[in-house]
Order: structure tokens, then C-alpha cells, then sequence
């Protein structure tokens, strides 16, 4: 289909079904059926096989006409892109449909206290007892863990195999006695983020994904999305269109709660929509200094938005030319995020000790200032980055690993 | 130019570094930056009796030790390290080297004495802390000492006595005296990026007060030498700290079936921020013995917080990041050292106006060393 | 803004490449910088006779290819690569641009169908190469168009023809036409930091000249654009030929027993530079676009010759520190583009001109794209 | 003895003693029988066991009074201090006194094409052949070689130990027929080192140093002299006295041979010292990004000047604290010579494209833009430098090695 066709045929069909009148769930039922809650997805799995261009025109008349699409917001979406790859018939059925209704938030449960660059050494321990898995042990960074009905969880079934064979995949409920989710509060005062603690958790032994020992390979696939969300940035889009009506009180309450882990991450970006309107208003940008380091910012992040575009537009054409996107644009947020505050900074000058609402951008800058370090870290640091960069894309020796031969021989940090 | 402690100096930081640890832990530090105080009484009172640290750097005949900045160095550094909570940088050095350096000598006798023995607690109170050039811009005293205008940001001006407050004048930069609780004075506390070093915003509504004296382009910068250079120890202090316990903390971390210690992109990290933090400290020393001696490049303590500016960031930077997820947390101590670096790298001029500033100092006396080999 | 080359363009691409590898081997490199001429005629002969290079952005009605800036820069990213010696960037792309910005119809309709043929080598003779508001501060011509003045940096002096000549007037800066052995020209050969782009010092005493036309601010800084956008492809293909050579240097090169390609340090800093090179490359083909079809930001020129700038120079430092010792010695290549890197990153501007630049932009039109995430 | 005795002593000496008229090699001897060439030496063997002070009083009045001291320049003085501390009683009086009168000049025959930063991977092979050590291999970067009339020798002796216990000391003379010396043309155009082949080459059993399988041990230590010069530089002191005589003309030629290969030693090294002049020369100093860079390039070189100079009163004073002065310095030297150059490229601009003598302070700042690159390559790599402090400095854990086991088996470059 080409854009016209179908953006015709979507403006139609919203003209015929859009109304704010419904209740949240009774609409996403529809879009659901209608094959317009994920016209990404395949045909044969609540979508129409569109590529992101034909995508993106669905989205365009969604927004034109307000219409509330399917839940998007949190980490729902890395389950679900996941289970579409590697989850089965059944996997599909029972969990697609409500995460795109929005009915089940899930999580991610991958890192732990002792494995968090090293996330193939994690020991949660997963045990198979009369047809059930037993799981034990701990996880952390766990967006909205305590908001979630469900989540991906990466879990040692053997521990005589070297690391990344004896990790399996599951689906597991997280509204169990044997699982609590307790806030962890970060160094900028937010606490968006969570540890897990298992403890003789229980799963079924149809929610194991992919088979016994292949938790590495899948869990690589879901890193890999959440890689490629860094770079793109997560801002989330405001439909174009007034919204008023019950539904859009619903979908308010839906994202307050699916956001609130986010509402620094701009500041984790650090703030570059600020930085010329802050040099303009306190008069820095007078300053020669300032300016120099206001252009090496312009260039970074002018640079990394012309790279990622260049980027897809040769996946798109299929070049074989390998470019890391996610990896290489991962790394510049880092370096544009460690710039940005480094020019805020100066901007700011002895304001910068001033936090809280009366601060400078209603405390956005402060925030700015001490949210940028977990650009560096959150979803593999930059170091991993760099390894990742080198050895994949440059196909530079990799190093002799220290990690190999059964797991449990492996030195790993005592918890 | 001597760059050695003496002995009695080492000896001083040891009995210094000894009631910080056990007085300073960060068990403490997280009590008091959470507190609306920000300090324990009952410390401060040691640290001033006891230990009789307000007064180091104030002469003898002031009630103080009567040593000098290098003292106050290893003072401000061992309290750097252990992130001391307390108004001795707001009370001691700010208001103490503003009075020694412009106030009459009959104010200095009957004021610096509650000042060393901390009986009394006053603080500067600064218009503009980004360049002393700017010093005066906001803050105006008539010629019948009536003082208007507000200074953004006052440290410890919530828990202080007295107010030293510098104006300007029909003759110059004014120092005047006011007692905190005086009428027409609004001390506002404000939300600090660093809750460990507490700040407030001082308004003056036409308050009558004392003039005790002003600060000429010399004392004004002097003092203002004097004050960066108890402050670069400090954050020469703390960047140690930072340095040291994340170095240590890589040795035992595991990850990959390694300590992450022997990954060579950390070791090289910590080996280069080594090299920074060994050029930092020694030019910040430097500026104490400049200082101490009347010799030496007239910008030493600019070059000095300069270089505590950038490495001290540099080594919380570090801090964080080789802590991984964990140095983000709250609960890990890292942050409380990465606020107090983020704050003070701006505090008294950023590493850019410094460097600015020698640049100045250079141009008019070019024939000073500018550090190239013999 | 569209950032992809069509499939013409990458197969223009290929033919650039494959001439240039045959022709332009490093061997050659050496003998041409060796010689004082600096070029080989009869590659100079084939590239704008057979392959046609030299009218590669000349409209056709001038004899050229009539492509535009994007194809340009695919020429000039491709000599880069290969350090292409020749006249190509003084006469078709600065001396070119000149005529095309500034030069009457007549004489574009004179000269350029030599230029692209090859058949005169033409060069512009600017007095500033940092910065386009300084040029015509020193060439100055009166109103019987006699130049006087001299230009310490003119590329390709020594074989060109003509000389198009930036001087002052009194109505603004004029652009003169003189043949190269006109009375009263000096055309001093210098030596040059990297010989493999001569340059020579051109001093006019008094010299009667043709003006051909002139340059307003818009159609020098637009000139300017357009060098920069050449130079900085010509850079960015230098700069990724030194960083691939570099990387499969460490992949076979064994010390300790390993690749040194795979120790840590080295891997970071190649995936950093690989990063860098991404950036800039992607901003330096974006220039192309926006001069392509003046669309886009009005500062994507400098921004592109910035980063092109501080990449190359970052490639060049990365291409001898990872080859050790040898990378410093004469046999070995790498030398040969450090040189080109240090002697484009001040050519037309550096990277803090550039930066500065892109402010001043900035300012005039606030409302553009500053690269913000949407 | 203190200053004022050693004053009194030198100054009394020289006195009666020195006179320009004399030939080099005669007034050295005498310094010899003095015990003036090397007061810092041990008494029993050619000095006085001065320390650094003391010896540096006998060096003031030496300026003062314009009297020649001994041979000093190049390579020679790594040799004497190595043959000092590991040398026998007979290697120390065979070598010694006529690298002090100056008629031997030696070079370092370390470095090879197949091992520069790995130096304990020498490949250069010793074998003991009828009661006589035969060489054969090649070395590389050994300044002033060609002008040598013996080396300090790093070969192979063993190809069944480990790597560094395979390794023995040689003192070789290179006035043979088995070693050839070819110059090595570097980047900047000069030609200060030499490759040196040698086939067949022969060296006495009695100038093996310090017993067979020990090379490893011994080079370390000149290695640490090496690392200390650069961290200090190395621009030779000049008398202060008018130096007419005919012994001045043998020192003038001399020193010429001997510091031919460090001419551009001081570019090498950044010419902070033009930094200033030159940017007040061009107006550049006006511009305050160039004024950030300049103060940039004095923090650093004012830190490492600092940080060498409570180092050494810190090593006087006995302290335990260990503090890397050596290593810090290298490395604090190349990030030196890098900002110099980059505000050097700064002031110049566009005439930066300029060489020869025509161009800035008579070609020094074109040759400074391209010898910094040779600062942190030469004596030690930057990598190597941050491998020393990290590992011997702070402690930090050595990475897993590939070299162990018999050299014959370890990877190493085809050559």
C-alpha cells in the first residue's frame, strides 16, 4: 500500500469508529480488531506488515484527528517486540493483547547487583520443581517494577554450563506473594527505578520463552531495542488534536503513571533546548568562551542527528555497509549530555549551586546537572558501548576472557 | 619555591584528619544535609574549643592560631576529604580573611575573637560570586550606611550572627557590619544543588548598619585569592577521596569473572586522572605557599582553583561512571562528593573566569614564570 | 533534509576512487612532493580530459559536468583519501567558485571552459585564509585597477596561468584577472608544512590588472561555504583513510604476545574516533546538501569544516601514537596525511574561526535548527 | 660535608687546576684523579657519594668558573649509571673513565622493529660460541648509534624460558665489522636514530653484565633513568663564562655530534616558551578562546613542573608515600607537548601551512607542529606509561598475559 492508500483508508476508518466516549479497554479492543493497534506488526499478529514509513503515516492521522492509540509508553514495549520475535503461538495470544490494550504493564528483570555490565552473569537462580519454575535471587533497575502485571526475566537454569548457555527466558507475574518490588532512589532524588527480590517466586512452565538455555540469545534482541530507544530518544508525541472526552482521562492517568520514571530523562539528555535560550537571557552568550563551547555542542549533537539519519536511510536501502546506530548514538548521548552540562554550567556560573523550583528553569538545570551521569551508565555503559563498537563494527580482536568454562567456577562479586 | 610540608604541618593535618573521620562520617554528613541547620552544634563547638580550628588562620592577637593559608590548606583539605559540614568556610575564611583584609582594627578585636572561637557565627555576604570584578554591582550603601539590595546566594547566612556585607559606595567597596536578625533583612534559604553546604538568599531592605571598613581592587582580590585558595584544598580534599575510594572499589567489583580493575580502559581512566590530580594538588599547595610568602606567579590561587575546578569534576565524574548503576544510587556516598564538586567548581569563579583571570595577571607582569622548562 | 547519494552518485563515486587508486598511490604521493612542480601533468591531463574532473561543479554552458556541490564533494572526499597532488583544488574548486560568485558573464564564459577542461590552471589569490571578514585587507586595487599588496599563502601559484585576484576597491572587494607572469607579479615558492599542497607567497607591486567582477559579503561567504564544503570532504576522506589503515594496523601488529588491537585502550580510542569520523562525516555531506539546495542550516558549511578539523587531526594523532615508533618514521605513510590533516585544519579557517562563525549565524536567524532531539 | 665546604673545595681546586689551555682529554683525566667528573658517584668508585645538592654546588662553581666538566651529552650517561649499579669491578673500571674523559661515546641497543613497547619481547639472538657471545638481529630507534663506540645490549640468550628470564646485558662494542648502523629518517625530516643490524657480531664472555638470564633486571633500570630525563627534559646547561681556549673548541665539536640528534628535542616538547611571545606578536592573545587555551597549556605545565618538584622533596624527605614522578612526568610531558601545539596552530592560523625558514620563529613552530607526536611514543609509550602508574602506582590488578610460557611459542610479529 502506498501512503495515500493508506491514509485513506485509516482516516476512514477512525471517521467511522473514533469517538472519545469509549472506555480506554473497549476502544483498543477495537483498534485491536480493526488491525490498527499495531499495523507494524505482522498480518498473522494483530498487524498489517507495515514497514516504519507506513507506520508513520498511521501514526501522522492518529495525531491529526486525536484519535488515543495502543499503550506505548514504558518498558511494555520492549516485552512485547521481544515475545513477537522469539515468543510462541500461545506466548502471543495470551500477552500481545493486553499490552496493547494497555491492561498489563510489565518490566524488565535482567540486572542485578552483581551483574550489571556483565548482565550474562546473572545469578538468579531458576529452578524446575514439579512442572513449575521456582525462581530466587535478586534484580534491579526494574522500571516501574511496582506498577507491573508482568516482566521479562532473565534466570540461571544451569550452572554446570559456561555463562551465557545456562541462562533461560521467561515471562513471569509479577503480582505473586514470592515477588516484591521495592522503590530505589537515584542520586537526583528521583526513584524511578526499582530491586525485585524473588523469593520462591513461581512460573509456569509454558512461560519459559525459547526454550531452555537460550535466555542469552533472546535477552539480546530486547537490549538491542532498548539500545536503539537511546539513540532515538524517547520523548513522547502529543496528539495535535484538543482532548476532551472520558477516554482522554483514562489515557492521562495511563501515562502519568507509565511516564513518571521519565520525567528527568530530558534532563539525563541534558537539556540542549535550554542552552541558547540561557545564553540569550543571562548574557553569556557574549562570551567568546561560551560560544566556542555552545558550537562544539551544536556539532555534536548536530552531528549524531545527521549521523542516525544517514544511518537508517542506508538500512533502509539495504546497503550492507555495517553502521552501529544504536551503539555509536548510545555514545554520543553520553558525550553530548557530559557537553551540555559542561556548557550549562558555565552559563549558569555561581547559580549553579541553586537548585529546587525557585532555580534557574524552575530547577531543570540543577536537575540537568546531576541527572547527565546516568546517560553514561543506564542501558550498557559507554565502556560496553566501546566494546561493542570495536569488536562488532571495527572487528578488533576481542580479549581473553576471564568468564569461561562452568558458571559456577567463575569469580563474581559475593552478594 | 618550597613545596614540603613541615612536620609540625603534617602533624596538625594528622590530629585535623583524626577528629574529621570520627566527627564527619557520611553517616553524619546525610544527618546534616538533611537537617534545616546543616551542622551538629556540638561538633562545631568541638571543632572550634577543642580543636581550635576557626581560628587558624587568624592572628594570635585575634583570639586565633595565628598560622597561615598553608595551614588553612591542610585544614580546608582534610575537610574537603571528609565533606565537614559546618560554617567554617561561611564564618572563618569568608567573613574572617574579608574582615582581616578590610575591616578597622577596632572592629577586627572586638569581632574576629567570637569568630575563632566560634562563639559567634558570621558569613559573607557577596553580591556576585562568579568575579570580583563584579563584586558591588547589586548591593549599595548610601553615605548613612543604609544597605540595599540582595545577594543570591549567602552561604550559611541562615545559622550566621553576623553579617559581613561588601557594598558599594560613593568611595569604593564598603565592608559593613549587621547583625542577622536586624530589620529589613530577609534571609531566605534556598534549595542547594549541594544540600551539604547550605545557602540562602539575603535581601537587604534599607538596612541601617555599621561601616567597618571596604576593600580596595588589592584586598578585594587578595581576599578573594585567599578564599579560592582554602577552597581549592578543600575540593583538592574531596576529588583525593573520590579518587582513592573509586580506585579501591575497582579492585573489588567483579564483573566478566574479573575485578573491573583490570580492565585497561579503567586503568588508564584512573591512571590519567591520577597525573591530573597530582598536577592539581601541587599547584594548590603552590598557591598556599604563594600566598604564605608574598612570592611566587601572582595567579597561583586562580590557577589553583582553576585546576581544582576541573579535576575535581573530573574525579566525581569517574566516581559515578566506574561505580556504574550503583554510583548512581542515592543510598551509594558517591553523590554527596559529586554535588559538593558540581557546586564548588562554580563557587567563587568557574574554571573559566580563572583561567581569564591569570591571563590578565600575565599580561601585566609578563615577565612572570609562565612554567616552561629551565 | 535528505543525507543519501543516489545510485549515479555512487557510481561517480566509484570512478573517482578507481582513478585516483590507480594514479594516486602513495608512491606517487612521494615522488610529487619530492618535485617542485608538485603535480604529474599527465594525470592531470587524464583527470580532466578522459574523467573530467576539473568541471565537475562547472555548469555546462561553461564546459563543465554541470553537477553541484554533493558531486563535488564526492571528488574531493575521494582525493582526500588518496592525497590527490594537483591543481584541482585551487583551480577548479577556489578559483572556480570565485568566477562562478563573482565574476561577469564574459569572463566566466572566457575562462571556466579552460578550467574545466584543464587546459589553464587558474588560482585565487585571497590575502586572509582565517577568516573571510578579513580578506581584502591587504591586496588593495585603485580605480585604474593596478593591485598592489601580497598574499603569503597562495595555493598552486607556482604553475598557474591565471591569478584571480580578491583586492580591495573602493566599492567593495573586486576580483582582478591577471596572467601569472604579468610585470610586477613575485611568486615565491615556500616551503610548505604538508608538501603535498604547494603554496607560495604572491606579491603584486603595482601590477595592471582586468577586473572581472566582485564579491559582496553574501557571495564571499557563500564562495567561502562552498571551499569549505570541498576542503572538508577532502578532509573527511583523509581522515578515513588514516583511521581504517590505523585499525587493520592493530589487528596484525603483535606485541605482549596479543593483536595490539585487542587491548582495551586501543579499542576505545578507535570506537571513540570511529564516533567522531561518523559525526563529522554525516555533517560534512549534510554541507553538501544545504549548499545543494540552499536549504537547511545556514551554518552547516562551517559546522562541517570544524568537525571535519578536529577529526582529521584526531585521526592523524590516532594514526601515529597507535603505530608506535614506526608511525613516526619517514618510510612509513602515515605521516603524509598528518601533515595534510594539521595544514587543512588552519586552511580556510579553523575549527574555533568555524565554531565562532556558526555563532554569528546563530544569532542573525535564532530560530534555526540548533540540533536539539525533536 | 655541606655547601660552603664543597664551595670552598671545588672553587680551590679548580683554582689551581684549571686552565683552557689544556686538551680536553688531558683536563679530563685530571678531573678524573680530582674525583670532580662525577662527585655524585660513589667514592670508591670515581666520585665522591654526593647527593643531588651537594653534586649540584660542584656543578655552579664548574658554570661559574667555565671549567668543562665530563662528557655528559647522549646516551653515554645511561650506560655509565646502569654499568654503576649492575656493572662488575672490571667492566666498571674498563668503561667507566673513558665515558667520563668523554673518548668512548656509547649507545642503546634495546628496541627492536618487532618489539617497542614490549620491549622484553627482544627477538635478538646471543649465543655462546666457543667462550665468545655471537649476536644477530636488529635494533631500532638507538640514537647517535652511528656515532657509538659500544652499546648497552638487550638479547636473547634463552628461548626456552619465559620471556623476560630469557633476556642477558651485553656490552657490545660496535667498531666491529658484524654491526652496521643506518640512519633512520623520522616524519619532521630529521634523522637522530639509527637502525642497527648486527650478523655475527661478537661480544666477550666478560661483557656479559650481570650474569646470564638477568637482561630483563637490568635494562628496568636503565629504563627508569631514561623515564626520569624525560620527565626533566633535557636542554643542555650553558657555562656562564666567555669560553675562549682551545679546549672549548674540542667541547664545541664534541657537543655538536652529541646533541645533533636533539636539536629538535625542545619542539619535540611543545616551545611553551613561544607561546607568549608569539601570541602577543600576532594579536591572537586578544582573543579570549585563545587566552582559555594558553591559561589550559600553564595549568598544565605549571602542575607537572609542581607535582615533579614535591615529588623530589618528597623522595629527599624519605617519605614512603610512592609517587611516580617518572611516569607521571612522561605522560603529563605529552599531553603538554599536545595542548602547546594545539594553541601554537591556534596563534598561527592559517601561516600555520607554513615551513622552513621563512615561517614562524624561523621554521621552530612548523617543527614543533609535527614532532609533539614523537613525545609520547619515544622512551615509552603513553599506554605504557598508564599501564606503570596504574598498575605499580595504584595497585589496580594486571590484566591476564599471553606471553607466558617459552618465548620460542608466544605470538610475535612476523619480521
Amino acid at each position: 500500500m502506498n501512503p495515500d492508500e493508506i491514509r485513506k483508508e485509516v482516516s476512514e476508518w477512525l471517521d467511522a469508529n473514533w469517538t472519545p466516549d469509549r472506555s480506554l479497554i473497549e476502544w483498543r479492543n477495537m483498534l485491536l480488531e480493526g488491525g490498527w493497534a499495531a499495523p507494524d506488526w505482522p498480518e498473522d499478529c494483530f498487524g498489517r506488515g507495515f514497514n516504519a514509513e507506513q507506520a508513520a503515516v498511521v501514526n501522522e492521522v492518529f495525531a491529526e484527528k486525536g484519535a488515543v492509540s495502543a499503550a506505548q509508553v514504558g518498558p511494555r514495549r520492549l516485552a512485547a517486540e521481544t515475545i513477537l520475535v522469539h515468543g510462541s503461538e500461545d506466548q502471543k495470544k495470551r500477552y500481545l493483547p493486553p499490552i496493547l490494550t494497555g491492561e498489563h504493564a510489565w518490566c524488565q528483570l535482567f540486572s542485578e547487583p552483581g551483574s550489571g555490565s556483565d548482565l550474562a552473569g546473572a545469578s538468579t537462580r531458576a529452578e524446575l520443581v514439579d512442572g513449575q519454575w521456582i525462581i530466587n535471587g535478586q534484580k534491579v533497575w526494574n522500571t516501574s517494577a511496582h506498577h507491573a502485571d508482568y516482566g521479562i526475566l532473565v534466570a540461571r537454569t544451569d550452572w554446570d554450563l559456561p555463562k551465557h548457555q545456562g541462562l533461560s527466558y521467561f515471562l513471569i507475574n509479577m503480582r505473586q506473594p514470592g515477588v516484591e518490588a521495592r522503590p530505589l532512589r537515584q542520586m537526583n532524588g528521583h526513584a524511578s527505578f526499582n530491586e525485585v527480590f524473588m523469593t520462591d517466586a513461581v512460573i509456569p512452565a509454558e512461560d519459559l520463552m525459547g526454550g531452555e538455555g537460550n535466555g542469552w540469545a533472546i535477552a539480546t534482541t530486547t537490549l538491542s531495542i532498548e539500545r536503539q530507544g537511546f539513540a532515538r530518544g524517547r520523548t513522547p508525541t502529543a496528539s495535535r488534536k484538543p482532548t476532551e472526552g472520558p477516554i482522554y482521562q483514562e489515557l492521562a492517568t495511563e501515562l502519568e503513571i507509565a511516564n513518571e520514571p521519565y520525567t528527568w530523562y530530558p534532563q539525563r539528555e541534558g537539556r540542549i533546548d535550554l542552552v541558547l535560550p540561557r545564553a540569550k537571557e543571562t548574557g553569556a552568550i557574549e562570551d567568546p568562551a561560551v560560544r566556542q563551547e555552545i558550537a562544539r555542542l551544536m556539532c555534536l549533537s548536530n552531528g549524531a542527528r545527521l549521523a542516525a539519519a544517514s544511518a537508517a536511510a542506508q538500512r533502509k536501502s539495504g546497503s550492507n555497509e555495517v553502521i552501529p546506530a544504536g551503539s555509536i548514538g548510545k555514545l554520543g548521548a553520553s558525550v553530548i549530555a557530559r557537553q551540555a552540562a559542561h556548557v550549562h554550567t558555565m552559563i549558569s556560573g555561581a547559580d549553579a549551586m541553586l537548585s529546587g523550583p525557585d532555580s534557574a528553569e524552575e530547577g531543570m538545570i540543577a536537575e540537568t546537572l546531576i541527572s547527565v551521569p546516568a546517560i553514561s551508565i543506564a542501558g550498557g555503559t559507554d565502556e560496553i558501548q566501546r566494546n561493542i563498537i570495536s569488536e562488532r563494527v571495527l572487528g578488533m580482536p576481542k580479549e581473553q576472557r576471564s568468564d569461561t568454562g562452568p558458571f559456577r567456577d567463575i569469580k563474581r562479586n559475593v552478594t | 619555591m618550597q613545596i614540603e610540608y613541615t612536620e609540625d604541618q603534617e602533624q596538625f593535618r594528622e590530629v585535623v584528619s583524626r577528629f574529621l573521620q570520627a566527627k564527619s562520617t557520611p553517616i553524619d554528613v546525610r544527618r546534616l544535609m538533611a537537617s534545616n541547620e546543616g551542622y551538629d552544634q556540638a561538633v562545631w563547638q568541638q571543632l572550634c574549643g577543642e580543636v581550635g580550628l576557626a581560628g587558624t588562620h587568624i592572628p594570635e592577637e585575634y583570639g586565633g592560631f595565628g598560622f597561615g593559608p598553608i595551614e588553612l590548606g591542610i585544614v580546608s583539605e582534610e575537610m574537603g576529604r571528609h565533606l565537614y559540614c559546618g560554617p567554617f568556610f561561611a564564618s572563618s575564611v569568608m567573613a574572617g580573611y574579608a574582615l582581616l583584609n578590610g575591616a578597622t582594627e577596632a572592629i577586627k578585636s572586638a569581632i574576629l575573637p567570637d569568630i575563632a572561637s566560634g562563639d559567634r557565627i558570621a558569613t559573607l555576604v557577596l553580591d556576585n560570586l562568579n568575579n570580583p570584578e563584579k563584586v558591588g554591582s547589586v548591593l549599595k550603601a548610601n553615605d548613612e550606611h543604609v544597605v540595599s539590595g540582595t545577594a543570591p546566594i549567602v552561604v550559611d547566612a541562615h545559622i550566621a550572627d553576623l553579617l559581613i556585607v561588601a557594598a558599594s559606595t560613593s568611595d569604593g567597596l564598603g565592608l559593613y557590619l549587621v547583625n542577622a536578625d536586624a530589620d529589613g533583612i530577609s534571609i531566605k534559604p534556598e534549595e542547594a544543588l549541594d544540600p551539604t553546604r547550605k545557602i540562602s538568599r539575603v535581601s537587604f531592605d534599607g538596612v541601617s548598619s555599621e561601616r567597618i571598613g571596604g576593600l580596595n581592587e588589592e584586598s578585594l582580590n587578595l581576599t578573594w585569592d585567599q578564599i579560592c585558595n582554602a577552597l581549592a584544598h578543600e575540593m583538592i580534599g574531596g576529588a583525593q577521596h573520590l579518587f582513592e575510594s573509586t580506585v579501591e572499589y575497582t579492585k573489588v567489583r567483579v564483573q566478566f569473572g574479573r575485578p573491573i580493575g583490570s580492565f585497561q580502559a579503567l586503568k588508564h581512566r584512573c591512571a590519567d586522572l591520577l597525573m591530573e590530580l597530582e598536577f592539581a594538588k601541587a599547584a594548590t599547595h603552590h598557591a598556599a605557599f604563594c600566598l604564605a610568602t608574598s612570592e611566587g606567579e601572582p595567579f597561583a590561587a586562580s590557577m589553583a582553583k582553576a585546576m581544582a575546578s576541573d579535576t575535581y569534576m573530573e574525579a566525581a565524574r569517574a566516581g559515578v561512571q566506574l561505580r556504574g548503576g550503583i554510583g548512581f544510587t542515592w543510598e551509594e556516598d558517591t553523590h554527596l562528593w559529586y554535588k559538593r564538586a558540581k557546586s564548588s567548581e562554580v563557587f567563587m569563579g568557574s574554571a573559566h573566569m580563572h583561567r581569564e583571570r591569570m591571563m590578565k595577571m600575565i599580561e601585566i607582569a609578563p615577565s612572570h614564570n609562565t612554567g616552561e622548562q629551565p
